[in-house]
């Protein structure tokens, strides 16, 4: 028999300390599965941002840079004008690109910088412990909005996948999930397409992966994918917002 | 006098509730307390514990390298605090979780409890911190028992009063444990 | 012909291979793994396809397949 | 005796401001701070108060801004990597004198650092962090209770001189609990801000600004300032003292550490060992002329942090006479032990005169 | 006869620091003019950006306030949740609101704050002397674009009143000119229409405004009009891009 | 002698950038240092380096962060403000070890302040106004020659300690006009860079960070960072010294500050009064050794700076000794003219003793 | 019957209102004023509507118009 | 020697040039040398000023209070920098765009120097700046009035050559007016 599925090379074979059924395990995974593909794990830089995924240089079997929180962009840039070469890319929660970060990713995307984000949207600060996200649904309650998001107060849940599909630096952008193993299988295509866009120079690649976050919505794993796929689909609508053919546009 | 204590186990078990009742017992008895818990990035780990100082003095840090006393409910917090606890120390564990083989130290007093079980008993193994607390209690004395039960209706003042009789009964059945130092029956 | 090895212990217990697995060979273990989790366990490999929807969906990367 | 209530630190704080009369918060969330804002966004829409999770520090500070040039008790709290980004708001806000509490429950730098308890901080909260001349007024607690009452202190001294103020604490302070008494007294009335926007009715327009171009215009600005912080190193210094006149030598030490180093204090009095404390509680105002007087008696100083030695700077600033000063630091999250302090007082005895 | 045409009351009667033909003049009036329209001058709190028209608080009649480069979103957030009754405005350039405040301005407009923004686009940062501003058009020549705007190093001019129209919280979002007569017409219904709606508490009203900076494209003033219409008009449309009727969308 | 070149502040600031193989700029347009990225966002396209102008100095110092990390020589500059909203960068750069240039051509503060001289930054520059336990190292040019020379040197000391450098000048040095050498020698070739993120080809992934979470990491780490500070202050202390064996009395100065002080000097000269002069050209590390010997001769020190007093304190911290120390400042934009200086050195002589 | 006043010492001499007057009643004059600039001025009143346009495009808000 | 000398004017004429070379021939002739202009929002207000310190010496400030000599090239600039000047100092004024009348000091040595006019003549009314800086230099004598001329070419590398012998003819023309003191031809 032949082994069909096993880690990826890219990915360091170590336990993660991510809670049970948390899908940053997932999105790593097919980060590493993109860069194995494409054969570049030599070539790869990546910059994590801060949140429950900051520790992508324990994970990742390539060069990795923790970046301030919010701004990987811009740390990526300076990377990547330095080794245009090379493969790089952030790895960032909905706090950190979002939020705090809005301004790097849109002036990021805006440059056309050839690098590949991965968003992981679970409408939560996971790692300070369940704040609210530029991400949270209305109604969602979190722990700094115990009354639940109210529009009035708290503005609206952010598409950013749509948003930066309207700069016309940004190449591909498209939002996926991983709540079941079908979507997972399409998330890997766009995770893969949004490398080899890089690798292309197309410009700058957009990746939004729908994502629970179980412990601070105090629910099971299970209930959590449910969440993803009843609540956050509607308003979070999957699909590709843009999707550049050439290379030199305008 | 001085009293200090780590409590520590799963998330879940209830650690931080059984420090905050610890605590408030030695403030209504007017006396100094802090209470200091592990807070933050660790606790993504799923462990949790807390410190609790107990002074007639003004305290000095709450947390502590070399506590009087520990009080472990799983396998991991033995391992991290037994060595830990000073000389004629004392530590509670959980024998529910944890193989009483497991520990080393000769130097400090043990009392070896099935806190699980006997909450089970009592019909909901969530009280084991109950149990727990009133066998530490009992065996430490350095807040009041008697204190620890009166005070439940007003710590869970939203709570029915089987709520409130149950984990009454779940201190007593620790403190009976911990005094008869052994044996249990419910 | 195809089986799938699961990680007892890499293993969270989360339960998502459980429900992606076609043909429902995936259950959960009654026995704590050393994390402290009840780890899925695979009941029936003999009628594994190979189809991998369990290993994808591993937020753990748990489950290597073979065919 | 007042009743007293098991709080945390950063719940203390919180309610303290509320005592104070502050009903608008704006804050973007950080460990190990987040206490307060979770507790405020619950405890101020029922006040008639504003609670709002800004997109990031730099938007929180500037938020705090608007609404205390609006003529409001405001607040913002963070750690850190997030007080730096104040950094420009602050030096603003300082500029156009405007009163606010900044709550910073350090956390280890540089950098992302770690949430272990630290005073890392000490050089940025008294120096000022931002650019220009200015100081921010800084206070320091060192028990749940002051946690409490300084957040309404905080606000009083702000207001009295429209100035930024800050409470510097760690993450000990933060997530301990221990008995308080919550009593409103110490909170003042805010006074009346003439200066506030609140829309030109019935006066002229007024507005508020930090650009001067004329000749001269930002040099007397900036005098005037000065003197604003001279008159809180004469009104408003605060530091608690202890064994001032018969120690053998004297330790400075602020917040967290000073509780370590009074047990250590008892520690030494076991041994027979004499050990004086100054506690600085404004770090600005810093209390120099205790520092300077007591050390005309006791001329042996142990200045304990935890970082590599900042607040020394200030205690060396205060001494005029030869004495022997001795420094003890632990940074990155390593807490100083009784015993290690105990141990740094007999080295600094033993110590060889100069 | 009757003074058919005076200077707004909220305007005041003083010589301002901005360069012949700066259309920051006609934009204050306009603003001025909406004031006094509304008769609202007493309830008024302007907040400037820092930029050319910084001075703000020196030539408007009601109080005002000098906010931190990029900040006057926030800032005036800051200030209308504690007036909620009053009428607040931000007055920002396009370095000022498009660079470096790119995230108060999308969060506070997200978060539906009633306020009015004034928007001033001509293509450079005008105080600091001519340097690229995000809305520099292609090929355009600045101080640090010395061989003209490049999308490959330099990225594209950005199209705020667009971008911002995808956002739920924002009521009303255009783009008018004050190149010549007719357009400073529309300039001023567009500006009146945005307090009105304020005073309404419709959420956030934004108002972008062509304008010149002769001084640093280095033309004559009326070149500078001509360019407006011929270069600036092309890429960035004029047109109302939301507006919305009720007041509690969602 | 090698050819002048008659060159303003700013422009032979970038031109010793470029001399010492700096390649990458990132910035923001801020009064009065715009010279510097005008120059560059020419030059550097022409010999294969890459000039962004960034969103934001938020922005600008994470791309020198991602630049630094992937091995570059790599600078910013900026001023005031811009180098407020930087403090949160660079501690993170300190943290991680990353060298880079960044330059504050200082404006008034606090707030917006005008563009005037001033040299009010000195505590944000020497104290890290940043969150956390560390130190930028910081260059204070007097002259345009300085303004060159000192890029190179910043950038040799920046990788010589992995740490990041500052040049703090003011609106008078990078707006002026000198005669200036060009000459390259100074630029030691970059040294290796085997940390640097380049891709793990032929090697282990490597990875820059600074979260440090088990137990006593952080402390290890922040406690080598000290040494690195340690080692500065032993080995790469720079200033200028004058009449430091026969005065009467000795000025501290740096910066324009100190081109004023020597004018007064001389006019002092003039009339008979004998005034040394300490310039120093690293404010961190401060050369604390010689003002230490040279108050030992000559117990009358007197510091002028443009501020309300900053730099006064690293010359108290250097003193061991009874000496007689007086401060004159202008904040705000006034600058300090030679008869105001002479003016205070006979007041300072004039004193009586203490 | 219409007229305008032009405040010739606020005036910028940016030359808008020239080209702005559909009656072509507007000219820049030839003497400085005390800013340094040459001003607007009215060449003929008589023929004004008071349409106010020249006044709309004033960014130094230096017309008044009467009618 | 020390000699320093402030110049102001309109944005547009030439101030910062005519500062520029100054200052190169003083550097070429081995002299120390600065050159220190108002900038930033300053010049908004569309109104340029340039200091020049020559000295033999290290020069300290670069800025200066009491300038030993002035070039004031239109009114507003009469007005600010005539009361700077040391007694005994010197000061250039451009009769084209000031009134004589206007000046106040008793106790300095003037030049009433028609710039404009007499750069008119020369076809371009541009060239005030060098008519002036003939002037100031003959006057003076701090550098040397044939190191200016033969400098232009180097200073303007890329201009027609009618370019320099219109500039060179403008600085002639302001140093014999200087020199004769008064009346002027062309
Ligand atoms: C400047 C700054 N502000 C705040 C924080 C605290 N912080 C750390 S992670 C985080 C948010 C994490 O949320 P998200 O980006 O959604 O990631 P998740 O954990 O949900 O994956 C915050 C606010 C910080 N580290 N730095
Ligand atoms: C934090 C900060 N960075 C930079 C500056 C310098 N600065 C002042 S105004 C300005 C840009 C002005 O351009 P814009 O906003 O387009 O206004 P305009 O002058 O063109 O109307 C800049 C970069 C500053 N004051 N503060
Ligand atoms: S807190 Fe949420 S995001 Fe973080 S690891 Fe746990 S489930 Fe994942
Ligand atoms: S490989 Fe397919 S059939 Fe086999 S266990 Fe996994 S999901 Fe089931
Ligand atoms: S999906 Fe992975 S982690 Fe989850 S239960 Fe299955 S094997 Fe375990
Ligand atoms: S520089 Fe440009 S924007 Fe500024 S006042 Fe002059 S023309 Fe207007
Ligand atoms: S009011 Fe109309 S007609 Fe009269 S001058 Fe002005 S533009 Fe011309
Ligand atoms: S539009 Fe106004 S400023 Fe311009 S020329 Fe006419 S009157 Fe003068
Ligand atoms: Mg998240
Ligand atoms: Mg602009």
């Amino acid at each position: 028999m032949k082994k069909v599925f096993s880690r990826p090379k890219s990915l360091v074979d170590c336990q993660t300390h991510f809670c049970p059924g948390c899908t940053h395990g997932t999105a790593h995974r097919l980060v590493a599965d993109a860069i194995d593909h494409f054969g570049v794990r030599e070539k790869t830089i990546g910059v994590s941002g801060v949140g429950c995924a900051v520790f992508i240089y324990d994970y990742f079997a390539f060069d990795a840079i923790e970046a301030p929180h919010g701004r990987a962009p811009a740390v990526a840039t300076g990377i990547k004008r330095v080794h245009p070469d090379k493969i790089v890319f952030t790895y960032q929660g909905d706090g950190d690109l979002a939020s705090i970060g809005t301004s790097e990713i849109i002036h990021t995307a805006n440059r056309g910088e050839s690098i590949t984000v991965i968003f992981i949207n679970n409408t939560v600060y996971g790692m300070t412990g369940g704040q609210m996200a530029p991400t949270t649904l209305l109604g969602q309650k979190t722990t700094t909005t115990p009354y639940g998001r109210n529009f009035r107060n708290d503005g609206y849940p952010i598409r950013m996948a749509e948003m930066l599909a309207t700069l016309e630096g940004v190449a591909y952008s498209t939002r996926v999930s991983m709540h079941n193993a079908k979507e997972v299988l399409k998330a890997k295509k766009a995770v893969r397409k949004a490398f080899e866009m890089q690798i292309a120079d197309m410009g700058l690649t957009f990746v939004e992966l729908l994502s629970a976050c179980h412990t601070n919505w105090r629910v099971k794993p299970l209930e959590g994918q449910k969440r993803v796929e009843e609540e956050m689909i509607p308003y979070f609508t999957l699909g590709v917002f843009k999707e550049r053919k050439e290379k030199d546009f305008l | 006098m001085y009293y200090d204590v780590i409590m520590a186990g799963f998330g879940g078990q209830g650690i931080m509730l059984m420090a905050d009742i610890l605590a408030l017992i030695a403030m209504k008895e007017g006396k100094n307390v802090t209470w200091m818990p592990s807070y933050g990035v660790e606790m993504r780990g799923g462990t949790a514990n807390c410190t609790v100082v107990v002074s007639s003095e003004e305290i000095g840090s709450p947390v502590t390298g070399y506590p009087y006393s520990a009080i472990v409910m799983n396998e991991p917090s033995l391992l991290k605090y037994e060595p830990m606890v000073r000389p004629k120390g004392f530590l509670l564990l959980n024998t529910s979780l944890i193989d009483p083989e497991k520990t080393n130290r000769k130097d400090i007093d043990k009392l070896l409890l099935p806190a699980n079980e006997m909450a089970q008993r009592l019909g909901n193994s969530q009280m084991a911190n109950m149990v727990a607390m009133g066998a530490f209690i009992e065996k430490t004395k350095i807040v009041s028992l008697d204190l620890a039960i009166k005070l439940l209706p007003e710590m869970f003042p939203n709570r029915p009063s089987s709520f409130i009789s149950n984990n009454s009964r779940a201190i007593e059945k620790g403190a009976e444990f911990a005094s008869k130092g052994g044996d249990f029956s419910v | 012909m195809a089986k799938i090895i699961i990680d007892r212990n890499r293993c969270k217990g989360c339960g998502f291979c459980v429900v992606a697995c076609p043909k429902d060979l995936i259950r959960i273990d009654k026995e704590l793994n050393i994390q402290g989790y009840l780890p899925a366990m695979i009941a029936d490999n003999d009628n594994c396809t190979g189809c991998a929807l369990c290993a994808e969906v591993c937020p753990d990367v748990a489950i290597e397949v073979y065919k | 005796m007042a009743e007293k209530t098991l709080l945390k630190g950063n719940i203390a704080l919180a309610q303290g401001a509320i005592a104070a009369g502050c009903r608008y918060y704006f804050g973007y969330p950080i460990t190990p701070q987040n206490d307060i804002p979770e507790y405020l966004s619950g405890e101020l829409p029922k006040i008639g108060g504003t609670f709002i999770q800004a997109e990031s520090e730099v938007a929180s500070i500037n938020m705090v801004m608007g609404a205390s040039a609006a003529g409001a008790r405001v607040m913002t709290s963070s750690s850190g990597p997030g007080i730096s980004l104040m950094q420009e708001g602050m030096s603003y806000m300082a500029g156009s004198e405007l009163p606010a509490l900044v709550v910073n429950v350090m956390r280890v730098g540089p950098g992302l650092g770690g949430i272990a308890p630290t005073q890392g901080d000490y050089f940025q909260a008294t120096r000022g962090g931002g650019h220009g001349d200015y100081f921010n007024i800084v206070l320091a607690p060192a028990s749940v209770q002051e946690m409490f009452d300084l957040a309404i202190k905080a606000f009083d001294l702000s207001d009295k001189y429209r100035n930024p103020a800050m409470i510097l604490c760690d993450a000990v302070l933060g997530q301990m609990k221990e008995p308080v008494i919550l009593e409103e007294k110490g909170a003042e009335a805010p006074p009346a801000r003439p200066w506030a926007l609140t829309g030109a009715k019935g006066r002229k327009p007024q507005f508020l600004k930090t650009l001067y171009l004329s000749d001269g215009e930002q040099e007397a600005h900036n005098l005037e300032l000065k003197e604003k912080y001279d008159l809180m190193r004469k009104e408003d210094v605060l530091f608690e003292g202890k064994g001032l006149d018969d120690s053998e030598i004297v330790i400075v030490a602020f917040g967290t550490v000073s509780r370590i180093v009074k047990t250590a204090i008892q520690m030494a009095g076991d041994e027979g060992i004499r050990v004086g404390l100054i506690r600085p509680i404004t770090l600005f105002p810093f209390p120099v002329e205790v520092v300077r007087r007591t050390v005309k008696k006791i001329p042996k100083v142990l200045v304990v942090e935890m970082n590599t030695g900042q607040m020394v700077e200030d205690v060396r600033l205060s001494i005029e006479d030869k004495v022997k000063l001795r420094f003890y630091g632990r940074p990155g999250g390593g807490i100083p032990t009784p015993e290690d302090v105990l141990r740094e007082i007999k080295v600094t005895l033993d110590e060889k005169g100069f």
